[in-house]
């Protein structure tokens, strides 16, 4: 393979995207490691870039390394405040869990290292958000309505699970 | 004129009963126990009408009933392939069994009507379902149908056991049912492999099939099926080592269900190993039958020895019906007319004495709170009657000439002798034993010196004596009349041995 | 045409997955295993979006499905911290560990 | 008269049913229904035995129950044996019948005791009608269980209870030996008939390995009925029951049985010479073996039980030595005698309330009719010349002797000696010398018990002269007559030499007695002398039931506590094991639900693992 | 694409869909806007009048042609229809418990969110149930569970429920990455998301590289979907969670969510893995191959069902066991893929919806009477309401499937699926002696009832919604197990699956 800028681009991506992840594993402060991962969701951000998607890539940064990482953060404020993970969680079950992980990862490799199709040129990224605008209006509008069902859902679930009434009640 | 709808009264009429408990009050002891006496009759009535149809020289095919019931979807073969019917029908043999059935039901109900302390209601509606179930089995034409109503005792027999039984009674009744659930669990299992494979149920069609050269089962596959339903009836006889469920049973449940248990459930694995493990599977059978033979000996023998020393009377009941077992196979392993009469008629003859004899240990123990030899004895002063019939039940049990057990031992001994001399010799070393522990047992219970003052009336008075007599009358008849039971069997001994080819 | 092979970014997907599946199975602070979960959803984004322009003929369906695939994790996430929440209420606790009052 | 015979032994099963419904209320009257019925049948067997000296046997038979093709029939034969048994048997029990009711009087299950009466004799008449084995058979065992009853009736007795049930299982045990003899047989011939078997064995149909099989195995059939070696042990422990019961069983019918098959089936037995020297060997050492423990016994009963055991052995022997006649005639003498002897003794007993003769003696002048007449038995049992025994036996002597065993002849010789001495000494003891025991009021029988005794008396004396070599042989000739498969086993005119012999012989026993109990000339110990090892041998029957006891029993119950063991551990421990492992399974992964969410999505995974990396091994590229 | 195009579909086909939806839609407005101190009871009998209005819409659409709507992404056929129907079935009881569900704590104030979340749920199982294609499929798959998640935890005063939500939910998640980790592979493979297109395209291929990859991605699809079938090895969770979960909504996992599950797994593994050529043989498909993977999991899950459940002491717990065993009972007719498979899955999922609400309804009762969920709750159930006893002791025979009730038949069907043509002996064998294994724990539940003293006498009122569950489970076991032709005609007349499935 030649060494191109998309090549680079994409070493440099993955890079930080790998780092993240194994800052998230290794740091000891809950806080750091949620940082850590929002670079990560970014570094992924630029990968749909790579892969001309730059819808995908847009949104990416907004809900993961915007929304959820930040409802995250405030989740770690609401219950304990800078709390320390300390790795106390059973040695067998952290070696049988690696032990798992190396084989699938191992199997799943071998399918996929000389993973290649003969590519053929697509136009996706060609005003791509067009396109992602069409389908979702048009096919896969089904799936589309019942996405906002699930996100009302998810909505008034959060609420109802959220809130406290009883505050009021638990502090008399 | 036509009888098609006698069999399905015949079955069904307890379920009569059922409703009728169902709604009565659950102290109205009196009533209920009428009740449930009642509700045995018409069983009673229409099974004693069969047999005179029969003795008259009437067809017993009249009886049989047909109708489709399930049919399995999604498997393509064309009709009546992979559909369940509702048959019931009679032969020579199961016609006896459901004569049997239903005396021995009724004769247990006013057993119950004497033993059964508490909770006559549920008691008896048990008991009804649990007649239905045994009256079924003997009619079922095709072996899901048997297969249903063999589960359908064992529910209210758990329950019955559970409930009603003496100290140990739970241990009892889960012994009993995880037994018989795995028994039953194989008979299914060899059922659904006919069942897919062949696309009928239907025995009398299964056992034409068998015998044609091109059936669809390869020759292992039949010998495992056949195995299978060894086991699976070997559980129910119970055969040597498949028996320890059916001591507890014999020990801890109420005199009354002891009598249906011993006298009737057990028969159905000599039931079944007839009409189906020989019938459907003669081949196999004569392959496998000098393994039954030594089973049969050892069962024999077995039951006899451990018998010999046990304390409890019940106890040396319990092993004296393994080994009286031990002849039903004794007699089926010689696969000769003679033999499979001898069973037969031991499997009957068998379920009239223990009926009697566990009667028997019921009043003993209501008497005296006892059934250990040991606190016994003496007992023909007290009670004269009862110690009498005790007596002569055990003469009939060890084999008497006169009386039903010396026919069908006899006759299963005549047979076998025929085919296994040797094996045969080794079991009437069984004749001696019997003798040795009924009599040891017997009389350590009636003879010699009495243990207690006797206060008050203790022999047999008033209801008592129905079942006492009539078992002991049928089990004199048979032993001097054997005739009463060989002419209905001729017919299905005929078929048997067609299939055997002997 | 592409100096970049299909198969990099699928490893790169499948590293993550691990990653995040072993931050789910052994971190002990509750909002790290929701978080990690999100990660293995992204890893799967990947695939799908690697997929739309290098799979058998490639087409938008894969962004298409890996946007499903994010706002339905979205959701997921909030619900998962809402529980979360209701849950730190009664027991003072993010430990996962420690949730198991109901055992055996 | 014949075709009706099946009546004869009805009347006393009727007797046994009416007792046992309305016994308790006939109660003492209940002996008159027994006595009436059994005089009924003796009637009517005295008729049709005079008919079978007119006309031929006649046979009669019906389906009982058919298997297949094979029909098993039922019905009764009128031969010269069967009439000639019917006759003796319906004599004998109506005798007891009679006799009973004075020597049971007052026991309060005297209706009981009639029943019982009743069943047996209804058994044993029925025994000895039956046309084929397996009737004989049937008929056989409900004697068994007559004799049982009978043994066991004062039920309360330990040692009754103890008796009856060794003599249940002990014949039980010969039983089967019938059992396969006779099954075995069948199969051979395919019948259970007299006739077809005899004819298939004329016809040399049957294997001569299978016959003497067949044959020994019936003959321990009779073995264990007639109390010969070695299951005679139940015979004398018998004695616990009611003396006229001793009389009519364990004297003169029941125990006579097995004489009796042997001699109904004696052309099967002829046809085996092993067979015969078989029957012949155990009959002599039987009659010599237990004639020897008689001469040391003390109970009354006792000493009369083993000279029983001992006459049986004889009987055997005659037929064993092909004396067909020999035998049937001793059986019918022995009956008469020893049966007077029994009721005689019953009297005694009745009169001195004790069974022990130590504790007797100098009854003769007490009992005035009582003494002569066992005088007479005696007299009869040793052989004294004129008497029914002497002749029977003389006969006997003459099979052996003809039969060409002069072993087994001489063994009968001393048999004989010693019969004559212990009855003797049985005599002197209870009726001479002075009284040991204290005797109050000591009486006389009733008369309703002692004119049974007369009328066995008188038949004691004469019941010889049916078959003597000097007034002509008429029992002989009858019995053989139109049996030629019997006929070249008809009795022998032996030299005059061997009556002599006998007579000397029983002479000698008598006086030799006579010198110990009597004159007292001669001490009791003489023989074995101070240390009397051989008297301690003698008074314990050989050890023979200790034997028992040490092998036999002690088998079976080690056998059984073995079998428990397995039962328990084996049988029980496979059960629990099973359970106790699906039960572990169970709190194994109970324990695993530790209540870890992350354990269980780690399972989870970690199950996917395994599976994605089994496939890779096995059906991925790496192959 | 334009509007006009949308409209020429036959939307009409998704008229039970628009009911469920628009009656959540109009709950959570009622919710919103009712009075406070008003009770929310009326809502819970709108939602059971919008679920019968929909069955009743389903009926009328039974035996009419396959509609497809947007290539698939909603598709009705006698598969979407026949477990549609069993899933507004199920649904509908689990309202009625829903209605009479009176917890000691938690639920005062959510009656409404309780109500219609069991609406949104059933909605994305319908979906599920029709639909050709992966992200309907994997959207409607995420209502269900999102819904259900929060349903767990809606006692949210009570500790016990938010652990079980928060186990359910974490558990979920990953089963759901799982799934779409495997999911974006067969969408790399194929280049689309449509069930048949997917078939057809891989019926084309005979690549190895791409039959192990999909191979793969069938093995993570499939432990994936384990999870909502509570099956081995993705069954951990189910215990916790019914124990945790308000009853009704046990009852919904344990019944609707499981129905969906196998929904899910059958249009998936049948359509794709089906067809694609598998690696040891091109003649052979992936699915034929995995038999034995499958076979497996069945075993394992039947056995771990049924022998842990031997030792429990909570009923909600035992019964979560035992939802496992039968989950397992249902992997066997999958593996062996008789030519009756749909009869007896469906049948099977009949009789189990049944006897399964049946029982939930009677605990449901005695659990809110004594306050805990022991078994020893049940003692003496028969002295203090007979009925009830004897109610339970028929759904217990049911379920550990003794003749003449709907649990028989299933086992029959799946029986002769699994001797029929090539014979399963194992698996059979193993399937039945758990069967025996189970017998111990039913029978103890009937021990505590019938043989035990009761702890306290104090007689149960039973609720109205009660009565209906119970009366319409018995009544139906008992029918279904003697006249179980009534369902399985109505199958075979109306509803023929095999022709429609994979058109």
């Amino acid at each position: 393979m030649t060494f191109s800028g998309e090549f680079l681009a994409f070493m440099g991506l993955a890079l930080v995207a790998i780092i993240g992840g194994v800052l998230l594993l290794n740091l000891t402060k809950v806080v750091h490691m949620v940082v850590s991962l929002i670079f990560t969701f970014v570094a992924i951000a630029g990968i749909y870039v790579l892969l001309s998607a730059e819808f995908v890539a847009a949104v990416q940064i907004l809900i993961y390394s915007g929304a959820i990482t930040i409802i995250m953060l405030f989740g770690i404020m609401l219950t304990k405040h800078s709390d320390e993970e300390e790795p106390k969680t059973g040695k067998w079950r952290k070696i049988l869990v690696f032990l798992g992980i190396v084989g699938f990862a191992a199997a799943v490799y071998l399918g996929i290292y000389d993973f290649n199709i003969e590519q053929v040129p697509t136009t996706l990224h060609e005003n791509n958000t067009m396109q992602i605008g069409k389908a979702l209006y048009s096919k896969y509008i089904i799936p589309f309505e019942l996405t906002s069902v699930l996100l009302l859902v998810a909505l008034v679930g959060s609420i109802i699970l959220a809130k406290n009434e009883k505050k009021e009640a638990d502090d008399k | 004129m036509n009888l098609t709808s006698v069999l399905s009264i015949l079955v069904f009429s307890p379920l009569l009963g059922i409703v009728v408990l169902a709604f009565m009050p659950k102290t109205a002891e009196k009533a209920i126990k009428a009740v449930g006496f009642l509700a045995t009759l018409p069983a009673l009535l229409l099974a004693l009408a069969a047999y005179l149809h029969f003795q008259f020289g009437k067809d017993l095919a009249d009886f049989s009933v047909s109708a489709k019931w399930i049919q399995f979807h999604g498997i393509n073969v064309s009709e009546p392939y992979y559909s369940v019917y509702y048959e019931l029908g009679l032969s020579g043999f199961q016609l006896l069994l459901v004569v049997l059935t239903a005396i021995v039901a009724t004769l247990s109900a006013i057993a119950a009507a004497k033993f059964v302390k508490k909770e006559w209601k549920g008691y008896f509606m048990l008991f009804l379902l649990l007649e239905i179930g045994m009256l079924g089995v003997f009619t079922a034409e095709n072996l899901i149908l048997f297969f249903i109503f063999f589960e359908i005792t064992l529910i209210p027999t758990f329950f019955l056991i559970g409930k009603w039984g003496y100290f140990e009674k739970e241990k009892a009744a889960y012994s009993f049912l995880i037994y018989n659930g795995l028994g039953s669990a194989i008979l299914l299992i060899v059922i659904m492999i006919l069942f897919a494979k062949t696309g009928s149920t239907n025995i009398d069609y299964l056992t034409q099939l068998m015998a044609k050269p091109d059936a669809p089962l390869s020759s292992d596959l039949k010998m495992g099926l056949f195995i299978g339903l060894l086991l699976a009836f070997g559980v129910k006889l119970p055969i040597f080592p498949l028996h320890s469920w059916m001591l507890k049973v014999h020990v801890q449940a109420p005199p009354s269900v002891v009598m249906i248990h011993s006298g009737i459930l057990l028969k159905i694995g000599a039931y079944g190993l007839i009409r189906f493990g020989m019938g459907i599977f003669p081949e196999q059978f004569e392959t496998l039958s000098v393994l039954i033979a030594v089973l049969g000996v050892v069962n024999l023998l077995y039951g006899a020895f451990l018998a010999f020393i046990q304390t409890d009377f019940k106890m040396v009941l319990a092993y004296s019906s393994i080994s009286h077992m031990g002849i039903v196979l004794i007699g089926l392993a010689a696969m000769n007319e003679a033999g499979v009469q001898g069973a037969i008629f031991q499997v009957i003859s068998h379920g009239l004495i223990s009926a009697l004899l566990f009667f028997l240990v019921g009043i003993l123990y209501e008497r005296t709170d006892t059934s250990l030899i040991g606190n016994l004895g003496g007992m023909a002063k007290g009670m004269p009657i009862a110690a009498g019939f005790l007596l002569a039940a055990g003469m009939a049990s060890l084999g008497l000439p006169g009386m039903s057990g010396f026919v069908s031992e006899f006759m299963s001994f005549l047979g076998l002798f025929k085919e296994m001399p040797v094996i045969a010799a080794v079991g009437t070393l069984g004749i001696i034993m019997t003798a040795a522990y009924l009599l040891r047992a017997v009389l350590g219970i009636t003879y010699g010196k009495a243990h207690r003052e006797f206060t008050g009336v203790l022999d047999l008075k008033g209801v008592e004596f129905v079942p006492v007599l009539v078992l002991m009358l049928l089990i004199v008849v048979i032993g001097v009349f054997p005739s009463v039971l060989s002419a209905p069997l001729q017919t299905t001994l005929e078929t048997i041995m067609l299939g055997i080819g002997g | 045409m592409s100096s970049v092979p299909a198969s990099a970014f699928l490893a790169l997907a499948l590293i993550l997955f691990c990653i995040g599946l072993y931050g789910a199975l052994t971190k002990r602070n509750t909002v790290i295993v929701l978080i990690s979960i999100e990660l293995m959803l992204n890893a799967v984004n990947i695939n799908l979006v690697t997929f739309s322009k290098y799979g058998l003929n490639p087409s938008i369906t894969g962004q298409i499905f890996a946007l499903f695939a994010i706002s339905v994790a979205a959701a997921e996430a909030a619900v998962g911290l809402a529980i979360l929440i209701s849950l730190y209420r009664a027991r003072k606790t993010v430990n996962i560990d420690e949730m198991d009052t109901m055992k055996n | 008269m014949m075709e009706n015979a099946w009546l004869i032994p009805l009347f006393p099963l009727l007797s046994f049913l009416i007792l046992l419904l309305f016994g308790k209320r006939l109660k003492e009257a209940s002996a008159y229904v027994g006595i009436l019925l059994t005089l009924a049948s003796l009637v009517y067997s005295i008729l049709v035995l005079f008919e079978r000296f007119r006309e031929p046997t006649y046979v009669t038979k019906f389906d009982w129950l058919t298997i297949g093709d094979m029909h098993l029939t039922a019905g009764f034969e009128v031969n010269q044996l069967n009439a000639l048994m019917l006759f003796i048997v319906s004599l004998v029990s109506f005798l007891v019948h009679t006799y009973s009711k004075g020597y049971m009087q007052g026991d309060e299950r005297f209706p009981v005791f009639y029943a019982y009466l009743g069943l047996f004799t209804f058994a044993m008449l029925g025994l000895v009608i039956s046309p084929n084995l397996l009737q004989t058979y049937i008929f056989w065992e409900l004697v068994g269980v007559g004799s049982f009853l009978l043994i066991g009736f004062y039920f309360y007795k330990p040692e009754a209870k103890a008796a009856a049930k060794k003599a249940f299982i002990m014949t039980r045990i010969g039983d089967v030996g019938l059992f396969i003899g006779m099954i075995l047989l069948f199969w051979e011939t395919k019948s259970f008939e007299y006739s077809d078997i005899f004819a298939a064995v004329e016809a040399h149909a049957v294997s001569g390995t299978m016959i003497t099989l067949t044959a020994i195995l019936i003959f321990i059939g009779a073995v264990g009925k007639s109390g010969q070696f070695p299951l005679h042990t139940w015979l004398p422990d018998a004695m616990e029951g009611p003396t006229p019961v001793s009389a009519l069983i364990h004297a003169a019918t029941m125990v006579a049985a097995g004489v009796y098959l042997v001699a109904a089936l004696f052309p099967l037995f002829a046809a085996s010479n092993t067979a015969l020297m078989t029957i012949a060997v155990i009959g002599a050492f039987t009659a010599i073996f237990a004639a020897s423990i008689g001469l040391v016994q003390t109970d009354i009963k006792r000493v009369l039980a083993y000279s029983t055991v001992s006459q049986l052995g004889y009987m055997m022997l005659a037929l064993g030595s092909a004396g067909y006649v020999a035998g049937v005639f001793h059986l019918m003498t022995h009956a008469f005698f020893k049966a007077l002897l029994f009721l005689a003794a019953g009297s005694v007993i009745h009169a001195v309330h004790t069974q022990n003769i130590e504790e007797m003696g100098g009854l003769w002048k007490k009992l005035k009719l009582t003494g002569p007449l066992f005088l007479i038995g005696t007299l009869a049992i040793s052989g004294v010349p004129g008497l029914s025994g002497f002749f029977s036996k003389d006969e006997i002597l003459v099979a052996a002797w003809e039969g060409g065993h002069p072993i087994l002849f001489f063994l009968a010789l001393a048999a004989a000696f010693m019969t004559a001495f212990y009855m003797f000494r049985l005599f002197f003891m209870v009726f001479t010398g002075e009284a040991r025991g204290e005797q109050k009021h000591v009486h006389e029988s009733p008369a309703n018990m002692t004119y049974p005794m007369i009328l066995l008396g008188v038949l004691a004396i004469v019941a010889g002269y049916v078959n003597t070599p000097w007034f002509g042989t008429f029992l002989g000739d009858w019995l053989l007559d139109g049996n030629e498969a019997l006929a070249h086993h008809g009795h022998a005119e032996g030299s005059p030499l061997i009556m002599i012999a006998a007579t000397v012989i029983s002479l000698a026993g008598i006086f030799l007695a006579y010198l110990m109990y009597f004159k007292r000339s001669l001490k009791r110990n003489w023989l074995s002398g101070t240390g009397d090892t051989l008297h301690t041998i003698l008074t314990n029957k050989y050890y023979v039931d200790e034997f028992y006891q040490l092998t036999v029993v002690a088998l079976t119950k080690g056998i059984s506590y073995f079998l428990r063991f397995i039962d328990v551990f084996l049988v029980g421990g496979l059960v629990k094991g099973v359970v106790g492992i699906i039960q572990g399974l169970g709190a194994a992964g109970s324990k695993l639900q530790s209540g870890q969410v992350q354990t269980y999505g780690a399972v989870a995974f970690v199950g996917l693992a395994v599976l994605v990396v089994i496939f890779a091994l096995t059906g991925g590229y790496l192959r | 694409m334009s509007l006009e195009s949308l409209q020429q579909f036959h939307w009409s086909a998704m008229t039970p869909e628009f009911i469920i939806l628009g009656v959540a839609a109009l709950l959570t407005l009622l919710d919103l806007f009712m009075p406070k101190n008003m009770d929310r009871k009326i809502l819970g009998w709108i939602g059971i009048a919008a679920i019968f209005a929909s069955i009743v819409s389903v009926l009328g659409m039974v035996g009419g042609p396959v509609t497809s709507i947007l290539e698939d992404s909603f598709r009705l056929d006698s598969f979407a229809l026949a477990f549609k129907l069993l899933m507004l079935a199920g649904a509908g009881l689990v309202m009625f418990l829903a209605v009479s569900y009176e917890p000691k704590d938690g639920l005062e104030e959510y009656r409404g969110e309780f109500y219609y979340l069991f609406l949104t749920a059933l909605l994305g199982a319908m979906i599920m149930a029709s639909s050709g294609d992966l992200i309907t499929l994997f959207v409607g798959l995420e209502l269900l569970s999102v819904s259900s998640y929060i349903l767990a935890g809606i006692r949210k005063y009570h500790l016990e429920s938010n652990e079980s939500a928060m186990k359910y939910i974490i558990n979920g998640e990953i089963s759901t990455a799982i799934i779409l980790f495997g999911m974006s592979y067969v969408y790399g493979l194929t280049g689309s998301t449509n069930l048949i297109e997917i078939a057809n395209t891989l019926s084309g291929i005979a690549d190895s590289q791409h039959a192990y990859l999909l191979t793969l991605a069938f093995l993570m699809v499939f432990v994936g979907l384990s999870f909502k079938l509570a099956a081995a090895p993705f069954h951990m969770w189910a215990p916790d969670v019914y124990q945790g979960a308000p009853t009704p909504v046990t009852a919904f996992l344990s019944v609707v969510s499981k129905t969906a599950g196998f929904v899910i797994v059958l249009r998936i593994i049948l359509s794709i893995f089906g067809s694609a050529a598998s690696l040891s043989d091109p003649q052979v498909p992936i699915l034929a191959e995995m038999q034995d993977y499958l076979a497996f999991i069945a075993g394992a899950t039947m056995i771990i069902g049924n022998v842990v459940a031997l030792k429990q002491t909570n009923i909600k717990r035992m019964f979560a066991y035992s939802s496992i065993a039968h989950a397992g009972y249902l992997l066997v007719a999958v593996t062996t893929l008789g030519s009756n498979l749909f009869y007896s899955i469906w049948f099977y999922l009949l009789a189990y919806l049944l006897m399964n609400l049946g029982a939930f309804a009677i605990i449901q009762v005695v659990t809110e009477k004594s306050g805990s969920t022991k078994i020893a709750d049940f003692a003496g159930l028969y002295r203090r309401s007979p009925v009830l006893a004897v109610l339970m002791g028929i759904l217990l025979v049911s379920l550990a499937g003794f003749p003449g009730t709907a649990g028989f038949i299933g086992k029959l069907n799946i029986f002769i699926g699994a001797f029929y043509g090539t014979p399963h002996y194992v698996l059979a064998s193993v399937m039945i002696a758990t069967t025996v294994v189970s017998y111990f724990y039913y029978f103890g539940v009937m021990t505590q009832m019938f043989f035990r003293p009761a702890s306290d006498d104090s007689k149960l009122n039973i609720p109205f919604g009660i009565i209906v569950v119970l009366i319409v489970a018995v009544a139906g076991s008992l029918l279904f197990g003697i006249m179980p032709n009534i369902a399985l005609d109505f199958m075979q007349n109306n509803l023929d699956i095999l022709a429609d499935f994979f058109s």
